[in-house]
């Protein structure tokens, strides 16, 4: 059965947009597809094993470019989507939101700023892009002992969402879902001050006549819709 | 509530431990009753899989069952399929994992029985197996059961080697435990609330009974 | 000293550590020989010799043709081959069974049916029928060491070995035991060790008798040859004799077939004990019964026979015997027991403090190196 | 190699083990001699943090410690500072996290132990104390062993619920779980490797010199 | 019936589940007492009842003015607070700690050197030197009874609680042991309770004597008044009384002070026992002591009473004394033993098979109902 119903790993970002866009899928062609949610760094190890999936939809697109140079791919795949960051401030935080940081500055010059959440620059691609955002901004030296470092984007923003620090940055399209909107300000931060975040994906040697399909489905413009909604915009110029 | 995943869990710690006892029975009474020099170090050795952080483990677990290790090479040969991100690899990495939690607390058990009962049990004649039958098993029971709920209660939560060598696939190798981790990482609280309640109170009612009944089995032992 | 001989249980162990040991044991099918010795003098040990559950340094344990431990050799058997029922001292029960599943567990290879069966003849045969579902640890003392010899019967051991195994019963399941025993042994011909610190058990129960000490196998022999001629000071301790002296050889009279002693001032004359030289001192006792008093009205038989005088410094009364220790010469070093009929003594108006004149029977007085 | 980070966790697991241990005892008894209706429930509830993935009970953990909770504010308001990513904090999630593994072995350990053997105690004068401290805990102390190796082994390689509750702040709550799992998912495989294998050999180290200790005394005791 | 009395130990018991329980004793200061029934009859429980380690349903135990237990008005002191001593049957010793420690870890509250000491002198006493780093399953079943008993003697009790606390030891050490015990009677000034199996120990060391059958206490005397006049055919049986037959009352004879009895043919003349009715079926025993054989060259006293005829079925020379079982009339049912002295036996040509004739003394003659 696994033949016909390939496997797609997806960064856990991608959760539950890629949820949405795999039923338009079945709807649209008829194919179905799994879909395999881990950290891209996890996903790309596993695949330099043999993991059995013939999509990888990467956060990193580091990562892709690794496998690419491995020759575990059919090409260097694509590009389909940036990402953009966003500053939370929980209810009840003493922080103002701004989207160019100057009450953070200042926070953290007064002692207010506690505690701010990112995801882990050393691996996490929206780690990276808020240590480079911060770094911009002037405060990464003044900041970097307040930092709660999450495994990834997401978990950062589970810090968030639990009231347990006062300010996080991380991934826009995370803000979108009910649960942070709820609990705080969004706000979305220049892109310019951070390199983008390229999602990048590819197919994988392998991989069969439904996940081909699928992979030039995720280009079309109803799935680029979609993922629109949750806050991944097209790559348009950037390619 | 994705129910194939809990399916898939309970069938891996029932597999697991089903597997894992027997093996904790014999390391456990082997370390107990037979005095050999590396003992202690055979003691730490069992431990050591506990200290790595577990997708650390899993990742190496991973190299060593993964189609370049010749392990997995020859289980590619005989199997035809490989066997990482397998029900199969799953479990290996679940019983290593496991082992400490199967073996320490039978030790321990086998350990507390008295010399003079197995002896007792020679001189009447009975075979080693018998007597291993009859009469360390049952001594030993509370000890099994120990290891039982250990083995049991930590497949169905463990996590990160799964995830690393099991590779997260919906109803083939996504446990109820990445499920949750799922769903927690896309922030649907409720969901993975819910998942959660579940399978914690389906594991309470399941130990609950396990000790229950193993307590009326010793209480009616007596009658 | 009975390596030529091929029948029933022999036994030889040697051994300095941990547990000094010298021990040569010989027990005939259908005989039961009860080994005597003091607290820790190795007794439970050598069973466990026997039944394969400790190693001697070099020993030799051969039931009939069976070797069953030779160190020389380097034969072992295990414990399950050594076909031995084994009442423990502390009879090491399965705590988890029923007293008749304690039983039926060990009866391999029969039917459900006729397990059960056996297990409750064997328990009807200790007393406890009515336990049977009844674990261990709600038994009395002597109900556990019951069902513990009865576990050791049914294996239908090819040798018995009872380690105290009546000391927590009472007096008449005692007997009742014992004489099942006795009945078991002549109906099934097997050799029987038996330990016990009841010299009057040993006495009734026993064909022969050996005497441990420290590790080592004094004597053996019936047991009224053991208990009336021990070979060494230590045996007669051991069993328990009162009336044990040291005295001087003054000579032997091969004619009258007598060797005479000087003790205490007296000239003893004794049964004929040529292997013994003048000047030497040896030990000798003289068991009670030999001890005859003279009688205020009525002269006894024997009254010539070494007449010796003293004082009653103990007297007591127990049923119809009374019970007598007298101070030879006055001495608190040398009491003499004897026992009298109640009535005798009352008439000849015994008691503390009395001065009375008894005569040793010469053929009585046994000496030792 | 990160040596902050290995301090960091030798320290969590000895204050765990430390505190955990008296508690594992002090369950574990009462489980073991004290007959109560609800006992089988109490045992199976010791079991159910295992159940739950380690990330999602660290992320109820970090629910009920936070800001917002009761606990957090209560301890915030006492201490002068959050209870959340902090030393404490992770101490706190461990002791919960290991506690299965305290009490477990503890409480077969006390179940073996000859009721007579404390009746006599008592008739010889001992007051319960002197019983517990001179004659029931050198008794299960093989227990307490196991005990003791599994909650520390199990603290070491903890992550999940180390890195939720702690946020892998360097210096503060960065175990050496932690920083080896970045390693590794910063693809930074060398260093993970190395790491590991200082981790593996110290622990290996530690573990088999408690059970040589262990053994030894109980020789020792022999004489 | 002791409820007045207010001095020593004062126990009473009732109960009906688990184990039937209808017990009454009473030990004086510096009284030992014995317990005695048989296996399985409830002496070890009674023990834990007194010391607290088990309950009874209902039940008062006192010692002097202290309340231990008492059912009604709630009194239950915990073990600790009951100062006794108990050797268990099965030692109960600590396993992990040598025999010094094992000792010295019961002494608190004493410095460290004086407990060593105080400890070292309980070794002592029970023949453990030398084996004072020895752990109990180092040492032989014996040796671990001692040191159960030294160990129930550190804490100073008020009140001693042996369960056959001899049982293991070789008759030597028993024989020490037994007089440490009656002179630590007598120095401490203590109730002593013990149980044991062995009658002629109870006899010896007894002040009283307390029969227990199915947890009931029958009767309770100096040993030799129970010995000799059991009250009832169950405690004959229990202190092991051969001789035990039943007859039918014919009368009294108030003026020669006797009651006869018809019994096997023959008319015996006995003690007067004015309480039993004539008609009445009663159980009467005579005491081996009290039967007289009639010699076939002189006559002996007392000849006239009750002669009675029979055959030898058993006759057993054992050391001095000869026992003698005469089935009275040739009926195997009514078995009759006595002992004589062996050369008695032989000079009046004594066998199994040869006919006699003897007389019950009929002061000896004791009847039951
Ligand atoms: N493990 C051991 N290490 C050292 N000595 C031991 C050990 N076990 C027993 N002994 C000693 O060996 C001797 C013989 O012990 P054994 O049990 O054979 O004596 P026993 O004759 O059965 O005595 P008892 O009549 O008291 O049961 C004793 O002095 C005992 O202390
Ligand atoms: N837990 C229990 N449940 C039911 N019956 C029990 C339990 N423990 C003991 N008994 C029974 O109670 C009775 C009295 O036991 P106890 O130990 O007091 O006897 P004992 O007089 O000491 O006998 P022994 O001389 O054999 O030691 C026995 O018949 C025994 O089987
Ligand atoms: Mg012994
Ligand atoms: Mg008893």
């Amino acid at each position: 059965a696994s033949a016909d119903v390939p496997i797609v790993a997806a960064a856990t970002s991608l959760n539950p947009a890629l949820n949405e866009v795999a039923e338009l899928f079945r709807n649209r062609t008829g194919g179905a597809v799994r879909v395999s949610y881990g950290s891209s760094g996890n996903i790309a190890r596993q695949i330099i094993h043999g993991a059995p999936f013939e999509v990888f939809l990467s956060a990193d697109e580091n990562l892709v470019l690794s496998l690419v140079d491995r020759s575990l791919t059919i090409d260097g795949g694509s590009v389909y989507a940036i990402g953009r960051l966003a500053l939370f401030v929980p209810h009840g935080s003493s922080i103002q939101s701004d989207n160019e940081l100057r009450d953070v500055k200042t926070a953290v010059s007064d002692g207010r700023l506690q505690r701010l959440a990112i995801a882990n620059p050393q691996h996490a691609p929206y780690g990276r892009a808020a240590r480079q955002l911060l770094e911009q901004v002037g405060v990464w030296d003044r900041i970097e002992d307040k930092l709660v470092l999450g495994e990834s984007a997401s978990q950062a923003a589970q810090f968030a969402v639990t009231g347990s620090v006062d300010a996080a940055i991380f991934s826009y399209s995370l803000t979108l879902s009910a649960v942070i909107s709820q609990r705080g300000t969004v706000t979305l931060l220049p892109e310019q001050w951070h390199q983008p975040v390229r999602h990048r994906m590819v197919l994988l040697k392998g991989a069969g006549r439904t996940a081909t399909a699928f992979f030039s489905f995720m280009q079309e413009p109803a799935t680029r819709h979609i993922l629109a909604t949750y806050g991944f915009t097209g790559p348009g110029a950037s390619r | 509530m994705d129910w194939s995943a809990l399916t898939l869990s309970l069938e891996l710690a029932a597999w697991t431990t089903a597997i894992l006892i027997p093996v904790g029975v014999l390391i456990g009474r082997t370390l107990a009753l037979r005095k050999f020099m590396a003992r202690s170090l055979v003691e730490a050795l069992i431990a050591l899989p506990l200290v790595l952080p577990p997708t650390v483990l899993g990742f190496y677990l991973l190299v060593a069952f993964g189609g370049a290790s010749p392990l997995g090479k020859i289980y590619e040969a005989l199997v035809g399929r490989p066997l990482v991100f397998s029900f199969q690899g799953l479990l290996l990495a679940s019983l290593i994992f496991n082992l400490p939690f199967a073996v320490q607390p039978v030790q321990r058990a086998f350990e507390s029985l008295p010399v003079q009962i197995r002896e007792a049990a020679w001189c009447c004649g009975m075979t080693p197996w018998r007597t291993f039958r009859y009469i360390e098993l049952p001594l030993v029971w509370t000890g099994m059961l120990s290891a039982i709920v250990l083995t049991f209660a930590h497949t169905l939560g463990e996590f990160g080697v799964v995830l690393m060598v099991g590779g997260n696939i919906p109803g083939e190798t996504q446990t109820i435990a990445i499920a949750i981790y799922d769903r927690v990482q896309a922030l649907q609280e409720q969901q993975a609330a819910l998942m959660s309640a579940i399978l914690l109170g389906f594991s309470f009612v399941m130990i609950g009974f396990i000790y229950y009944l193993s307590d009326r089995t010793r209480r009616n032992h007596v009658r | 000293m009975y390596a030529d001989r091929n029948s029933g249980l022999q036994v030889r162990l040697q051994q300095i550590l941990p547990i000094p040991l010298d021990a040569q044991l010989h027990c005939d099918m259908g005989e039961l020989l009860v080994l005597v010795g003091p607290s820790g003098s190795g007794k439970s040990t050598i069973l466990r010799c026997i039944a394969g559950l400790a190693d001697a340094a070099t020993g030799l344990v051969r039931f009939e043709d069976f070797v069953w431990l030779d160190t020389e050799s380097g034969v072992r058997l295990s414990p399950q081959k050594r076909s031995v029922g084994l009442v423990f001292q502390h009879y090491a029960l399965f705590p988890h069974l029923s007293a008749l599943e304690n039983i039926t567990v060990v009866l391999d290879g029969l039917a459900r049916n006729r397990r059960r069966a056996d297990a409750r003849e064997l328990l009807e045969l200790v007393n406890l029928n009515g336990l049977e579902n009844r674990r261990p640890d709600e038994l009395s003392g002597g109900q556990q060491q019951r069902l513990a010899l009865a576990r050791s019967l049914a294996r239908d051991p090819d040798v018995l070995l009872l380690d105290e195994p009546f000391s927590a019963v009472d007096q008449i399941t005692r007997r009742k035991l014992q004489r099942e025993l006795a009945r078991m042994r002549h109906h099934l011909e097997l050799p029987i060790i038996l330990v016990t610190h009841d010299l009057d058990e040993a006495c009734v129960l026993a064909d022969r008798m050996c005497i441990l000490h420290r590790g080592e196998t004094l004597q053996s022999g019936a047991p009224y040859e053991v208990m009336s001629r021990p070979q060494t000071e230590t045996v007669a301790r051991l069993v328990g004799l009162s009336n044990l002296f040291k005295g001087k050889v003054l000579g032997h009279d091969s004619v009258r077939q007598i060797t005479l002693l000087d003790w205490a001032g007296y000239t003893l004359q004794c049964g004929h004990h040529p292997e013994v030289q003048p000047g030497q001192t040896v030990n000798w006792v003289v068991p009670p019964e030999n001890v005859i008093l003279h009688r205020r009205h009525r002269p006894s038989r024997g009254e010539r026979e070494n007449p010796v005088n003293g004082v009653i410094s103990d007297f007591v009364v127990l049923g119809g015997d009374a019970s007598i220790t007298m101070l030879v010469n006055g001495d608190p070093h040398k009491p003499l027991s004897f026992s009298l009929s109640t009535h005798v003594a009352h008439r000849n108006g015994l008691g503390t403090g009395e001065h009375i004149r008894i005569s040793l029977l010469a053929k009585g007085i046994h000496m030792m190196l």
